[in-house]
């Protein structure tokens, strides 16, 4: 395990694999997707969700229990760094304050990332975008201050308060339609115009529960993160 | 569909493929080769890029636009949007778990003072205090007198 | 019934008193080969009279005795069971099987009896003695085994008979030569003479087996001696010279095998235990086992 | 596409909103917290029982969103998965996390391992699946480091680092199936299959997926996480671990076999696999130091046998899997009961069935029915594997004389083990056992106990779920009415 | 519907209970006596069904799992072998109800033990079908591994080895049942029976091969016979006469059944082996032969009374599968009875040498000697039991073995009849050199005040070498439920009378031999107390020492290495292969075990993930459809 021999046998395999794998994705028929049922959303996405971004409509509607799991993920991420971190000596060493213009500018920065956040996240049904980037970036809101003064920590109740809330509604959102005797997370509320703000049913309220969700937990992520990290 | 579009194609498939194919490589070289935690991680988060790369380059097709809808025009072709959604759910979940290995690594240093994994591995494996290694040579032996004449002569 | 009854007490009775004259035989010859003149004819008598006369019976306890009784019982027994002339006896009720395993009885009563009088040299006897029975039995088992295969029956008298309707063209010891040969090899152990007397060996362990023994004790095995001349003598003529159809021609015969043994006894010295097996266990079994191959291509 | 079938997503997201929600009722108490965490798998236990009972050999089914089949996520629930569900809850149940090793944060992980091993079962969809695999993966990496250990940090990076390049390999995988196919949905792709995935480029993905997959099903060669995590996670983590989640993942793998690859190829190539994760986790376990290590070891073999259960081809080889999966899911976590109090070199166990004889008499009682001695359960399920494995002839036959062949090991450091603990003691004592600690091990002896006493209905019931999951026709006319 | 084979069965379950709850109890024994006569009589009351015209007392316990239905009925078979069970049983509780039970620390688990050995051995020998007698047969192994080692000591470590032999062997019986099963589709031994001629030949072997090695693992057949002594041995009691008595002997019940009576000792002959001389028949008898040689003579070399007795054990299975295997009905029954004659004689001497124990604290055959004097009761009973074991007249090992040897005359194999001769003369050597150096000699200064055993362990001592002694003079008596037994094989009866069989060429009759020998000693009585003088008892040590000074201060007595010729001849040969390729099996296991634990325990898990990765799609390329 020592000397040369793992590196020289590691590349060597590597070689084997990096062939083998060419040759495999060489026998794939590049550029022909199969678009099996990608096309068949395609053609029906606009009708049946709303949603002018197609990928939207998968991630919300036709792949909405994908998303939950993703943003659970997220969540149990979360947890399990907050689990193993919680023993770690958090804090006990003084961090340096960013200096003013750091400050200055992460409190200049902070309303603009949120707005840009919501912006996206309730656009995502329509542009590129969605819960996903829009929560990234008000996580980044709330993150980018405490790298500029690490002393003032992130409020890690209210972060699991608005995640929990979150949560919860992207679950009752699914779990309304089936008191309509529907299936788990069908879309309700009208589907409005394609290409409208308010339109594409309930799937932008599901985003904005991804948004919130996901920005508090990348921002209660990184802030235990740093929190922690400050000392080792 | 022209021939150059085709011809565009095939390279742009080499292209994209062989990216996928060496970002996994590399990365899989850093996990395997390094003995630094932290590169092994940050391995991982190549190969996990290789991997959507790789997903994402599945849906292509040539002279295609992007899937969104605009304007209500729904008959141009598009790429398949299908992989561009797995790809989005698979990096939040990679973010997640390399959020958590981040975690670890640093619980990993705080522990050991070491984020070589030659020297994690050693901390493991001695792990049981006084491991006995000779646990199981003698599985049933007969007292030593008996088995003087245990023998056989056939 | 009547006459069963007299085959019973005269088989026995035969077999002492012819018994007693090949022991006088072979102390003749002996005397003859050293130059000496020899025991009178009546010197067996005298000694067993003699011992069984003595005042002093020196015993070890009941097993001790009991071992003597075992003895003489275990002979009687076997007497009854081997067919002589116009004397079937049992014969019928056990077979060459049952015979050689009561000839083991002599044996076993003796090994308890010298046990229990006590004596670590009587034990180092009894222990040579069962290993030289070890050695010896092996080649004797081939013989056996070969020779009833031949017959075909382990019957006694099936044996006698079937040597006997054919002539001397079917005895065994033309039929069956090397086996014969084999057999007279593992009777001549059998006997304890040299060079098989390990377990007497006077000089290193005070005559084993005997060390412990006067008085009757040592007349019954003057007995014994007598009994096992006569019934290893008439096994070997029943089983390979024709057993007996008379008596004068039977007795001699008995007389002429064991004239072999004790005439040759003489020239030899005494092997060691290990050489006693190492030989045994070769050259008889060797022979017996040809002599066995051959009985299996003839009967397959 | 019955409306009571919309039910079938409750056992996915009833856990996944108590582990939303239990931060915030923590803040009423942790008790609150656990109380619910205990109530919503108490819920699961019966969902999957109501489940059970609800579906016949005629599966349930339903399209998430409304979307049907093959576009959209369908979830299958058949009685296997309705099985597994109810154990993972039963698990759950059992080794509910203490209090020490992460409060409510476990307890959330725990709901979440739950939630994400029932999405594991009963997803019918490729990708949705490799999602429940992460959360589950995920939850179970939190979890294994969870105690507070010195070596848990460490065991639980290295399973990290392995279990997220596994997932890695799996997303490969499923990105060449859909390359091939165009579609995710396991009844769809099973449509496809024979036309699509049959070449070069199926097997290839089965390949990935099994290696993937493998991670947490404890394949070789890419288990090596299981001795050291199994060893420094927290008793009742390991517990779980062992006894349930690896099963899910060979659910899936089970799925995988019975709808998409019906290559003999992929079928002896894991069987190969199998073959030698038997022959590694029972020869390891004989020079094992410790019990934790030596059950960590054993269950490596088992899962090695619930794989080469899956080759077998037809009903008996699904019987098998399931069959010694769930003995094996009641008797490791039971052994690892144990096996927590009893920590250390084996030679420290001398004296122990003085100390502690209730714990000496379960060891016996668990290593007989893990070796397969009748009557015990685990007598049943290696009759069945072992009867489908030599029906089945040929290369079965070999397997099945490697799988016998490391019985007699398995025997032999299991009742060493055993003669050790009935030795007179030599120095220091073996640790005694309250009855708190023993009670979760007690509860599965009798389980154990009462299995053997109701061996034949148990065996009706789970060839019935066999047949039914063995059945790849009738899934895909379920999943797709339409487009048989 | 509750039948005889019900009431048995139950009977032994409830005693098995009942003596593991109230084993402690002073009484514990006589319970236990009373169960077992009860289930004798049960036994008989079966065996009179069994010989009025069934053939099969059916049980109305029946299950049925997965599709596998499991039946339980006693044939002659396993009437024969339940006797056996019972009768041991009941010895073994009686020796176990007096002084001994008041001596023992743990009685409970001693009575307890038994009573289980007694119910799991019943079950074995009324199975139905093959998965019930696989079941029976673990039951069986695990009874006895739970009697080795429930009482601790060097059993236990001994018990460890019998537990892996023991389940290597039920392995290869698994795997049996399981091939019986795919090639016949179940597991009813009818099927099987009816099946097993048109199977392949390939099948057959393997057949073959699997049942002979599994079921013969537990009868201890070279080499599978390594555990067996120590693992008897040790056991301590009356617990380990009845597994030296009957628990060895399921393996011949078993393999009697599978071999003889299902497969038939003709299909056996049919299945040559290629370029030899041999047939699977053959083979395996040449595998007795080598049974009845080698443990004999390791016997003889032992220094422990308890191991020189279980290693003849070995050797006596040898004789009886030989005259089973033989498949005359002379041969059949000859085995047979000599399984009831050995129970008879082999129990007598274990008890014996356990009441030496129970006295003298010793097994040690270099540490004892001259007990004659101060155990004679003892004594007679070995005496007669280790003339029952060296197969002389009067006892019944003669009439046994003389059936067997018969039998291979009258089949035409001398070699065999050879080895089962030199078998026997091992024998007498081995078990002069036990009564010698217990009983014989001078008595050790330290065991002069030893008492004789109490009589709750000398009566059934004596009663068994009665019954050795008894069938020994009118096997009729024993033979007549070997009739039974060998009724159910379908092979045929050997036609007896009181005093033995009559064949055409050379019968015995024990009537008068025992009779004749009887008087004959009667004659040498009379010869030895009316002719000459008195005999006149000296002290044991008043010894002629030829000039060497003996005094009675220090006891001399020929003990250690009792037969040093033989030992430097036949030393040389006792090369402990067997013992080498267990170790070096051991040693194997040992080193793949370290392979296996070193890829975990110095896991670089991304580079096996690699290299997975890679031969797996080498493999693919290699070998996936294109």
């Amino acid at each position: 395990m020592h000397g040369y021999g793992r590196t020289t046998a590691s590349l060597l395999f590597l070689a084997g694999l990096v062939v083998m794998l060419y040759a495999l994705f060489q026998a794939l028929p590049f550029g022909a997707a199969p678009m099996q049922v990608g096309q068949e959303i395609v053609s029906r996405a606009p009708g049946e969700t709303g949603a002018a971004n197609i990928v939207t409509a998968i991630l919300l509607g036709y792949r909405g229990f994908d998303t939950l799991g993703e943003v659970t993920i997220l969540f149990v991420a979360a947890t399990a760094a907050g689990l193993i971190l919680s023993g770690a000596g958090a804090g006990d060493l003084p961090k340096a304050p960013g200096g003013f213009i750091l400050k200055a500018a992460a409190d200049l920065l902070f309303p603009f990332l949120v707005v840009l956040g919501a912006y996206i996240i309730l656009h995502g049904h329509l542009t590129p975008g969605g819960g996903f980037q829009g929560g990234a970036i008000m996580a980044a809101a709330f993150f980018i201050p405490l790298l500029a003064s690490p002393t003032s920590p992130l409020n890690h109740s209210t972060a699991a308060l608005v995640e929990g809330f979150a949560g919860t509604a992207f679950i009752v959102i699914g779990l309304a339609s089936l008191m309509w005797g529907e299936a788990f997370l069908t879309p309700f509320l009208g589907k409005g115009t394609l290409g409208d703000l308010f339109s594409a049913g309930s799937l932008p309220l599901l985003y904005l529960a991804i948004g919130l969700k996901v920005g508090s937990e990348l921002a209660g992520l990184m802030a235990r993160i740093v929190e922690v990290g400050g000392k080792s | 569909m022209s021939p150059d579009a085709l011809l565009v194609a095939e390279y742009l498939g080499r292209a994209l493929y062989g990216g996928a194919i060496l970002l996994i490589a590399i990365g899989i070289y850093a996990m395997v080769a390094r003995y630094n935690l932290m590169r092994v991680l940050l391995g991982l988060a190549l190969v996990e890029s290789g991997v959507n790369l790789f997903l994402v380059a599945i849906g292509f097709r040539p002279e295609a636009a992007a899937p969104i809808i605009v304007g209500g025009v729904t008959d141009v072709p598009m790429v398949d949007p299908l992989p561009q959604a797995l790809v989005l759910t698979a990096i939040v979940i990679g973010v997640g778990v390399l959020a958590l290995a981040a975690a670890l690594l640093i619980r990993v240093k705080e522990t050991y003072g070491t984020l070589d994994t030659r020297e994690v591995a050693k901390f493991l494996a001695a792990e049981p205090a006084d491991a006995a290694p000779a646990a199981g040579t003698a599985v049933a032996g007969t007292p030593a007198r008996e088995t003087v004449n245990a023998g056989s002569a056939s | 019934m009547l006459e069963l009854f007299a085959d019973l007490v005269l088989m026995p009775l035969i077999a002492f008193l012819f018994g007693l004259v090949l022991v006088l035989m072979a102390r003749r010859v002996r005397a003859k080969i050293e130059r000496r003149v020899g025991p009178p004819v009546l010197q067996p008598i005298y000694d067993i009279v003699k011992l069984y006369a003595k005042k002093t019976q020196i015993s070890h306890g009941l097993m001790h005795d009991v071992s003597i009784m075992m003895l003489l019982g275990g002979f009687i027994t076997a007497e009854i069971f081997l067919p002589v002339p116009g004397l079937d006896g049992l014969a019928a009720e056990g077979d060459l099987v049952t015979l050689v395993y009561i000839m083991m009885v002599p044996m076993l009563g003796l090994a308890l009896g010298v046990g229990s009088c006590a004596n670590p040299n009587g034990s180092i006897g009894i222990s040579r003695a069962l290993t030289s029975m070890l050695a010896y039995d092996v080649p004797f088992v081939v013989v056996i085994a070969g020779a009833l295969i031949h017959y075909g029956s382990s019957n006694l008298i099936d044996v006698v008979r079937i040597q006997q309707e054919g002539g001397v063209s079917t005895w065994g010891v033309t039929t069956m030569p090397l086996l014969a040969f084999a057999g007279l090899i593992a009777m001549h152990g059998m006997l304890g003479k040299e060079p098989f007397e390990l377990y007497i060996a006077p000089a290193e362990i005070a005559t084993g087996p005997m060390v412990e023994m006067s008085g009757k004790y040592m007349g019954a095995l003057f007995v014994m001696q007598c009994f096992q001349f006569y019934t290893v003598g008439v096994l070997y003529v029943t089983m390979f010279l024709g057993g007996g159809e008379m008596w004068l021609t039977f007795l001699p015969k008995v007389a002429a095998v064991i004239f072999i043994s004790v005439a040759i006894t003489n020239v030899f010295g005494r092997y060691k235990t290990e050489d006693v097996i190492r030989w045994m266990w070769r050259w008889p079994t060797a022979i017996g086992l040809v002599g066995l191959a051959f009985v299996m291509l003839k009967v397959n | 596409m019955t409306s009571g079938a919309n039910t079938l997503v409750l056992p996915i997201v009833l856990p996944l909103l108590g582990a939303f929600l239990l931060p915030l009722v923590a803040r009423f108490g942790d008790g609150l917290a656990r109380a619910l965490g205990i109530v919503l798998v108490v819920v699961n236990i019966f969902l999957g029982w109501t489940l059970w009972s609800a579906v016949g050999t005629e599966a349930a089914v339903t399209a998430l969103g409304g979307f049907e089949a093959p576009l959209g996520i369908v979830l299958y629930g058949d009685r296997l998965a309705a099985l597994f569900v109810a154990v993972l809850a039963v698990g759950a149940l059992i080794f509910w996390p203490r209090a020490e090793h992460g409060g409510v944060k476990a307890y959330t992980l725990t709901l979440l391992l739950v939630a994400g091993g029932s999405g594991l079962v009963l997803s019918g969809d490729l990708f949705n699946i490799f999602v429940f695999y992460e959360i589950v993966a995920v939850a179970s990496y939190g979890l294994a480091a969870s105690s507070g250990d010195k070596a848990g940090f460490g065991a639980a990076l290295r399973y990290l680092v392995l279990g997220a390049l596994g997932s890695s390999l799996v997303l490969i995988g499923i990105g060449l199936v859909y390359a091939a196919a165009g579609t995710l949905n396991l009844a769809d792709i099973a449509r496809l299959a024979p036309e699509k995935l049959s070449g070069t480029t199926g097997l290839a993905a089965f390949l990935l997926l099994v290696l993937g997959f493998g991670v947490k099903a404890e394949l070789f060669p890419v288990n090596t996480w299981v001795p050291e995590v199994y060893a420094a996670a927290p008793m009742r983590v390991t517990a779980i671990l062992a006894g349930v989640v690896s099963k899910l993942a060979m659910v899936v793998i089970l799925r995988l076999l019975v709808l998409v690859f019906h290559d003999p190829a992929a079928i002896s190539l894991l069987m190969a696999v199998a073959i030698v994760t038997i022959v590694a986790g029972e020869f390891a376990a004989y020079r094992a130091s410790d019990l934790n290590r030596t059950f960590a070891y054993s269950s490596i073999a088992q899962l090695g046998l619930v794989a080469l259960a899956l080759t077998i081809p037809a009903t008996a080889g699904i019987l098998a899997a399931i069959a010694v999966a769930l003995h094996h899911a009641v008797v490791k976590p039971a052994f690892f009961v144990i096996a927590a109090k009893w920590r250390g070199p084996l030679a420290g166990l001398a004296g122990g069935a003085r100390v502690a004889p209730a714990a000496a008499g379960l060891f016996v009682l668990l290593a007989l029915s893990i070796i397969g001695i009748p009557p015990l359960p685990g007598f049943w399920a290696k009759l069945v594997l072992l009867g489908g494995a030599f029906d089945a002839g040929g290369a079965y036959a070999f397997a099945a004389a490697v799988v016998l062949a490391a019985t007699v090991v398995e025997a032999a450091y299991l009742f060493r083990v055993v003669a050790r603990i009935w030795q007179p003691a030599a120095g220091a004592k073996p640790a005694h056992f309250a009855f708190s600690d023993l009670s979760p091990a007690l509860l599965l002896g009798v389980i154990l106990i009462v299995a053997t006493l109701f061996v034949a209905p148990i065996g009706t019931a789970l060839s019935g779920a066999a047949a039914s999951a063995a059945d790849a026709g009738s899934y895909v006319a379920r999943v797709l009415p339409g487009r048989m | 519907m509750i039948g005889l084979l019900d009431t048995l069965l139950v009977l032994a379950l409830l005693t098995t209970v009942g003596l593991y709850v109230f084993g402690a109890n002073r009484f514990a024994g006589y319970i236990g006596m009373a169960a077992y006569a009860a289930m004798t009589v049960i036994v008989v009351l079966v065996g009179q069904t069994l010989s009025g015209g069934e053939t099969a007392v059916p049980s109305a316990m029946a299950f049925t799992v997965l599709g596998y239905p499991m039946t339980w009925r006693i044939d002659g078979l396993g009437w024969f072998f339940a006797l056996l069970t019972t009768g041991a049983g009941f010895f073994a509780a009686w020796y176990m109800s007096g002084e001994w039970n008041e001596a023992q620390p743990n009685k409970r688990i001693q009575h307890g033990t038994l009573a289980l050995n007694v119910l799991a051995m019943l079950l074995l020998v009324s199975s139905g079908d093959f998965l019930s007698l696989f079941i029976g047969w673990e039951i069986v192994s695990w009874a006895a591994f739970a009697m080795m080692t429930q009482l601790g000591g060097p059993a236990a470590t001994a018990a460890l080895r019998y537990l892996l032999y023991a389940l290597a062997g039920a392995m290869a019986l698994f795997a049996g049942i399981l091939i019986v099963r795919s090639a016949t589709g179940s597991f009813a031994f009818e099927d099987f029976a009816a099946a097993v001629p048109n199977l392949p030949t390939a099948t057959k072997w393997v057949l073959f091969v699997l049942f002979t090695a599994g079921f013969g693992v537990k009868m201890a057949i070279v080499p599978f016979h390594l555990w067996q002594a120590p693992a008897y041995s040790f056991t301590p009691g009356a617990s380990s006469s009845f597994l030296n008595a009957v628990s060895a002997r399921m393996g011949l019940f078993a393999l009697t059944l599978v071999l003889i009576k299902l497969m038939g000792p003709a299909l056996l002959a049919g299945m040559d082996i290629a370029y030899t001389w041999f047939d699977a028949r053959s083979a395996l008898l040449w595998l007795t032969a080598i049974t009845m040689i080698v443990p004999t003579y390791i016997a003889l070399m032992q220094t422990d009374a308890r191991m020189l007795l279980a290693w003849h054990g070995i050797g006596q299975g040898g004789y009886m599968l030989l005259g089973i295997l033989v498949g005359t009905p002379l041969g059949l029954a000859g085995g047979l009875l000599h399984t009831f004659n050995y129970a008879t004689y082999q129990m007598a001497l274990m008890l014996a040498v356990f009441a030496v124990v129970h006295r003298t604290k010793t097994a040690d055959l270099d540490e004892l000697g001259g007990l004659i004097t101060r155990m004679p009761f003892t004594y007679i009973t070995l005496l007669m039991g280790i003339i029952g074991l060296a197969g002389l007249p009067p006892m019944n090992g003669f009439v046994s073995k003389w059936m067997i040897y018969k039998s291979l005359l009258n089949t035409a194999q001398p070699l065999l009849l050879i080895a089962a001769f030199i078998g026997t003369l091992g024998t007498i050597l081995s078990v002069y050199k036990l009564i010698h150096n217990i009983f014989l000699g001078q008595l050790r200064l330290e065991h002069r005040e030893v008492k004789e055993a109490p009589l709750s362990m000398l009566l059934p001592m004596l009663t068994l070498a009665g019954i050795g002694f008894v069938t020994g003079w009118m096997p009729g008596l024993a033979l007549s439920m070997v009739d039974i037994a060998q009724s159910a094989l379908g092979i045929g009866l050997q036609p007896h009378h009181l005093g033995g069989v009559d064949l055409p060429n050379g019968s015995l009759n024990m009537l008068w031999v025992v009779g004749v020998l009887i008087a004959a000693i009667g004659v040498g009585a009379l010869i030895f107390y009316f002719l000459g003088n008195r005999r006149w008892e000296v002290s044991q040590y008043d010894n002629y020492a030829g000039g060497h000074f003996l005094s009675a201060d220090v006891r001399y007595h020929f003990s250690h290495e009792f037969y040093p010729g033989l030992a430097r001849v036949i030393g040389p040969w006792y090369r402990g292969w067997v013992v080498k390729m267990e170790r070096g099996l051991q040693t194997l296991v040992a080193v793949l075990g370290d392979l296996s634990g070193g890829v975990f325990r110095f896991a670089h898990t991304p580079f096996y993930l690699l290299v997975a990765v890679s031969l797996g799609l080498l493999w693919v390329g290699l070998f996936g459809k294109i």
